[in-house]
């Protein structure tokens, strides 16, 4: 009967997407796979590891991401219109990618990684497949949350100047995000954070402050961190 | 004070620019949201009045509420679903599903309840989005109902179907009712199989249930007609015309 | 302050609605007390007692009732335009006092009683306390929850003819609210209920039916119950 | 058949008068609080954003940011509220009270921000009514917002004055944070007398706790710029002025 | 210190109280197994089995319960005038007891058995441990709920008088309920079921009566329901 | 270092355990399908489709199930005395799938499917893989489950005699589960479910007994319920 | 009948067991009005209001709590040996005011106030209505979650000997608390809570102490916490 | 019959596996008893009282768990294969016992309790009752939330080199732990929480090196982490 017919064709319309969804959750828990080994190696950062060091252990994965991302629009582009049907099933690994791509560009430019560039780094420029921005912001917000440790690290590790260049950064980053209209998601939520990271940063610049450290010489230079005056 | 901050360098312009676009991105896409949900809002009031309409039929008057039915569905179709159209205009469909898949559920549940009590038989999904392709811009791609949103406007289906077999038992209807019985049966039967494979399995589940509900207690009122009916009589005989029972015709 | 003013201000008026609250709900009580005296009372028709003498022995009650809509209706006035605020304080009362009104009415008359006819008994007609239609619709449903258990006793009793007019009442009240445009709401939820009772009733009716019950003539007179071969 | 049932009764007729009215009037409501509801929306809608202007405050832009609140807070006022206000119009307000309550909470919230950041002063539920009396048809009764709704707007502003309150300490303005430390104890104080005493107050109950982490939140600020501020350094000596701390004007 | 002192003191205290209701909970848990038992056995009524044999199976463990009252009326004569300190951890088990009891004695006489018979029963009438109101009168509302289904499983073995005895009793037991005035707690919501059973034994009567299956042998004699010819 | 060491060794372990329990899992989804289109198949018997018709459908699924649960005991055997660490894993399906063989079975022979039968079809008795008891029981629970609607079913097909074959099965199910004692865990819970489908069915027979509708015409005489054919 | 006698004994029972509780409620509400008072004066102390004058604001409230517990000893004398009966009615207003009464007691001593002086403010040491020991340590419980934010907000008054006070106190209670065996309930949960306040008072005092802001201003020597002044 | 002979077995197995069940109970909570003693004395070293006193106080106990789990392994050893079927039954107190073994433990040698170690000193190594990896793995997790604590109030007392040491471990700990793939479960859950121990040790560590607090005076130069002394 033509009721038997559409169920059969619902069924397999249902097991088709089924399966395309176990696909990009493949690939999703590779990406997760990655991003740990990722984060592993920046974690090193804190123990006052040369960023260049640190950073050349991780470019070498920064391509398997590309090649991941790659798959994952190769998949979506199977089943067009329907990104954001699939989104819940890569979202969160795609914000953890955001955060070390971000992490990283910062720990070398001293800058923040623009949307545009992380779609870049991933390939995902050229296709339909693009990064969900508010994907990238909680990506950012995630990327905030390891500032403070890592100011207190350097100023253990002797590194002076960089509560100051870390509080002009996120100072910069959390005025920008104050032009969003946000809704109570967690977005928002996440970025409520960024002012308590915020506020552990100005107390390690005040605590160096205070005591004159930053005066004495340029400790500018073994750091990652140039082309900031 | 030197007032510094005022001068800002490239870095910090080109993020505040980037981050401007980011806010414009994110109040179109709440705005539009918001529309979205109005109007779904709009589709369940309107879907719902035409089920109630559907179920004010009863044994005589069945061409006229259907007729009064059919015109309210299709001004629920021409007007509300046609604005949520507008408003979703070529968006993926899949990103505001949330904002409006209660209203499209909704009018799923409308639509196929009018076309069983008319034809008896189950309005497709190609069907529906037959009916919504016209409204599209034909420049941009048509918003079709995807098969979760049937499936679950289909699930809540059942529940009505369940009101309308008890009132047509009431009228005396038995066969309609048993029609039904069957329909519903077959419509659950189809969903167990195919719900656990749904997106979102957890609503379905629950909605199984109340399916599974809704049949027993079709099955129970058909049950009860049926003993009663076929009840023996020793005393009076068998001159009682023992199925035509319960038509409220001979009342007065 | 100001600010302290405001909330003495808050404060007063808080206790104020509290207290007239606990008024009202003190009144619901009552009212609540009373409508259990009359439905004991209106439960011995289910016994087959004679319905003038259980609606003799109910109508005392109907005055108090009256009193009480009176008195709750003066305390309302005190605090115009807040009907709504603290209507479900007496809410679920009103609906039951509807159902059991309906109910004498039906075994009195036959007929529904109406909107405007309880506000009538009730007293509440000339005032703007008035009656909520809701209220009014779902008591009535309460009332035909009763007919289906009423038909029974009659018919065990030996009054054949009973079902036959409750069936024709009750068909008619469900064909009126078939009328009405519900909400996914308690409203929606008695009248589904309803569709049961009627169905009850259809049964019993047929039971008697079928069994050449109905022939012996005007069982309409001997209301009330009678011998029994 | 005869169709003896076209004959009705004239108990049958007024019945079905009576309902036909019951039916009007229960579709009446429910158009109206569907268009309540929609108001209400809006309004939320707008209220949040004239809480992030305000958010957007720091040392340097305190006017203009200010200014531009204030415009979008009159906007919200003439174009949303006063459309809630119209769709009311004339009904007891109480009875809809649930369709509008989540979008004059909002706004109260908004109002109540703007009104301490540009004063310091709270704004009293008779200034908000004040505003609003002109919205109303003269010849109906006007729209005030209830004591209840106030109270649960005051609640949740207490939450945007702690994200205020960490936001003004990393701009180096402590005793603007102090002030707002006042401020919410205050509230707090005068909410924990109230609280049990609201209408419905488990709402209120849990607001309450959420408020009171957010006092403790700013209160832990505070204590932690206090003692970062009386730490005594005896290597440097004391010519490290220790109370201006943490002004950025100084980071480049 | 004092303060260590208090602590030690409410060491003690906490500790043989902790005891004391293990012991009962020992208590509770032997009269939850006996129970098991006599339900089980009660049981078999509702597959027509001689009642006289049925009790005669039940009667040994009635002992039983007597004794664990017996000990649990001990345990609680050490801590007096704390009875409904306790009381939760034994009160569900004794509910359950006195819906067996109440319905043994029905079984046996077709009377309700007394709140003071209850207490004699199990021993308790001379201890200052006696049997709480509420409990007994929950109890009784489980025993009524079991009623509708015996008096189905009667008339399918053929017994067409059960009804009408069941009817009577359960309609005075209704009216008898009905006197108090209850709290909205867990006796009322057990009281509002017993709607219910009297319900569904009137259709049962209904059934029975319609059909003419009460009319042969007048068994109305040796039963407690008169004036009705 | 030795710590390295240890946790390499975790490292290995840990995988080894998460990929069993990964085919574990993907034999359990299987089993988990193979059930449901049993089930959706099952289902037709509440159509009055012939009961061999439906059964024959089936079986060839059977195989398939035999074969699963061979894989399964495959894995098991490389972890012994691990059975229980991934018990959780399949039991839920296993639970399903007794209830089916269970109730495939009754409809053939009318009798309990026993524990030792579900392990030689399901072909775990010989290997050291069995059947769980619980499980077992939990699985017949569901089965009872079934058995209402079917007996409605059946009646309004005009089987007049399904509800007392059905009673009696249940009566003796429900006996003998009455022997168990059983904690307050989720068997004791389902167990307490089986009540109800036994008074469904005890009304279920009333209502056919009441209206003489049993098989052989003289249906005042054979009441009880006696051998079944 | 005897069945009314009995029912009609038991409406009195209830009726007079109800008006009992309503009287008890009451009080308690009465109760919790003043501890509110009571409450929202005392928080005036983390505004750094000097203790005394916090203090006196308070103690005109202390008589009237007294006069109430009076009312409520009267109450329960009608009925003895039904203190924990009623005790669920009173017994979370009791445990605030003991930890208002201990908070205070505390302010002023800086020891923790004992069993038998919250019975002696009270005025429930001579009659035999006693404060039941648990409500004596849950109020306790509370008590101590007000000590943190206390601490803090002194510090920031200036005050930096507050918290060597306060941690002191605090371990010597979480100490004796230790003592006891306590089961799975209220009083465990609270107690574990209790932690969480301890581990803030030590890291505000080591904030304090690691800024060398105690007292005398050789602050390296006298680490350790000895005797309190 | 084999359906009664069936449930015989049954009630048996049941029962069996009951009381087993409830003799391991019984043992958990003596261990659980056991644990809490220990967990108090340990409490003495947030304190500052010498390690060594601490842990000699202890080691009594130590040897009360070796029996206790002696005595489950008696037990466990009635029922081979059967180790996960109970395993829920003693698994969190286990967990304690090892987070308490691995703080004394790294308290006396500053290094990790290794999983044999943990097995040796409760005597599971010549058993075939080992202890569960992940069960070692959680139980470690919990010591490291000890360790936050411990540095706070060691820096209170004027230990200035405890951060360093403690870092140094942690660090490590959480390197290694890093290698395990989890699962996203409790042990994953509770891993995430050791990267919030390690961010506070830092901090502490931060601030002990910013006022030059470190034992030798020339903190600038031994950054890094080396021998410990
Ligand atoms: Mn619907
Ligand atoms: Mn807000």
């Amino acid at each position: 009967s033509t009721l038997e017919k559409q169920f059969e064709d619902f069924r397999h319309h249902l097991e088709e997407s089924e399966s395309l969804r176990e696909r990009i959750r493949a690939v999703a828990r590779e990406i997760e796979s990655v991003t740990r080994l990722i984060y592993s190696c920046l974690l090193l950062v804190h123990q006052s590891r040369p960023i260049p060091e640190v950073l050349e252990k991780v470019k070498a994965q920064i391509s398997k991401l590309k090649e991941l991302f790659h798959r994952l629009a190769g998949i979506l582009r199977e089943c067009p219109g329907q990104y954001y049907r699939y989104h819940g099933d890569w979202r969160s690994e795609t914000q953890t990618v955001v955060s070390l791509l971000g992490f990283m560009h910062w720990l070398e430019t001293g800058n923040l990684l623009m949307h545009t560039q992380v779609e870049e780094r991933l390939g995902l420029k050229t296709s339909e497949f693009g990064l969900d921005i508010e994907d990238y912001l909680i990506g950012i917000c995630f990327m905030s949350n390891e500032l403070p440790r890592y100011v207190v690290n350097q100023v253990t590790a002797g590194d002076y100047d960089c509560p100051r260049k870390v509080l002009k950064f996120l100072t910069d980053l959390h005025a920008a995000f104050r032009m969003l209209n946000l809704r109570n998601d967690l977005l928002r939520k996440k970025f409520d954070g960024m002012k308590y990271d915020l506020r552990r940063v100005e107390e390690v610049y005040y605590d160096v402050k205070i005591r004159g450290l930053t005066a004495n010489g340029d400790s500018t230079r073994d750091l990652g961190i140039q082309g900031q005056s | 004070a030197k007032r510094p901050r005022t001068i800002t360098t490239t870095a910090e312009s080109s993020m505040r620019d980037a981050f401007a676009k980011y806010a414009d991105c994110l109040n179109e896409l709440n705005d539009k949201r918001e529309r979205v949900v109005k109007a779904s809002r709009d589709i369940t009031i309107n879907s719902k009045k035409v089920i109630f309409q559907v179920h004010r039929m009863s044994k005589h008057n069945k061409e006229e509420v259907l007729e009064k039915a059919e015109k309210d569905l299709a001004a629920v179709t021409d007007q509300y679903v046609a604005r949520l159209v507008k408003e979703l205009g070529g968006t993926d469909f899949w990103k505001l599903r949330r904002a409006y898949s209660p209203g499209v559920q909704e009018y799923v549940e409308a639509a196929t309840l009018f076309k069983f009590c008319k034809t008896g038989t189950l309005l497709n999904l190609g069907e529906i989005n037959g009916i919504l392709l016209p409204l599209s811009d034909p420049s941009l791609d048509p918003l079709q109902i995807n098969v979760l949103d049937y499936l679950l406007g289909l699930a809540d289906l059942t529940g009505e179907l369940m009101r309308m077999a008890i009132g047509r038992i009431s009228d005396g209807e038995l066969e309609y009712a048993e029609k039904i019985c069957r329909f519903v049966r077959e419509i659950h039967r189809e969903l167990t199989l195919l719900a656990p494979d749904m997106d979102d399995s957890n609503e379905m589940k629950t909605k199984m249930d109340t399916m599974l509900q809704s049949v027993v207690k079709i099955e129970n009122a058909c049950f009860s007609v049926h003993v009663r009916g076929s009840e023996c009589i020793p005393l009076l005989g068998s001159d009682v015309p023992s199925y035509s029972l319960l038509g409220l015709s001979d009342l007065e």
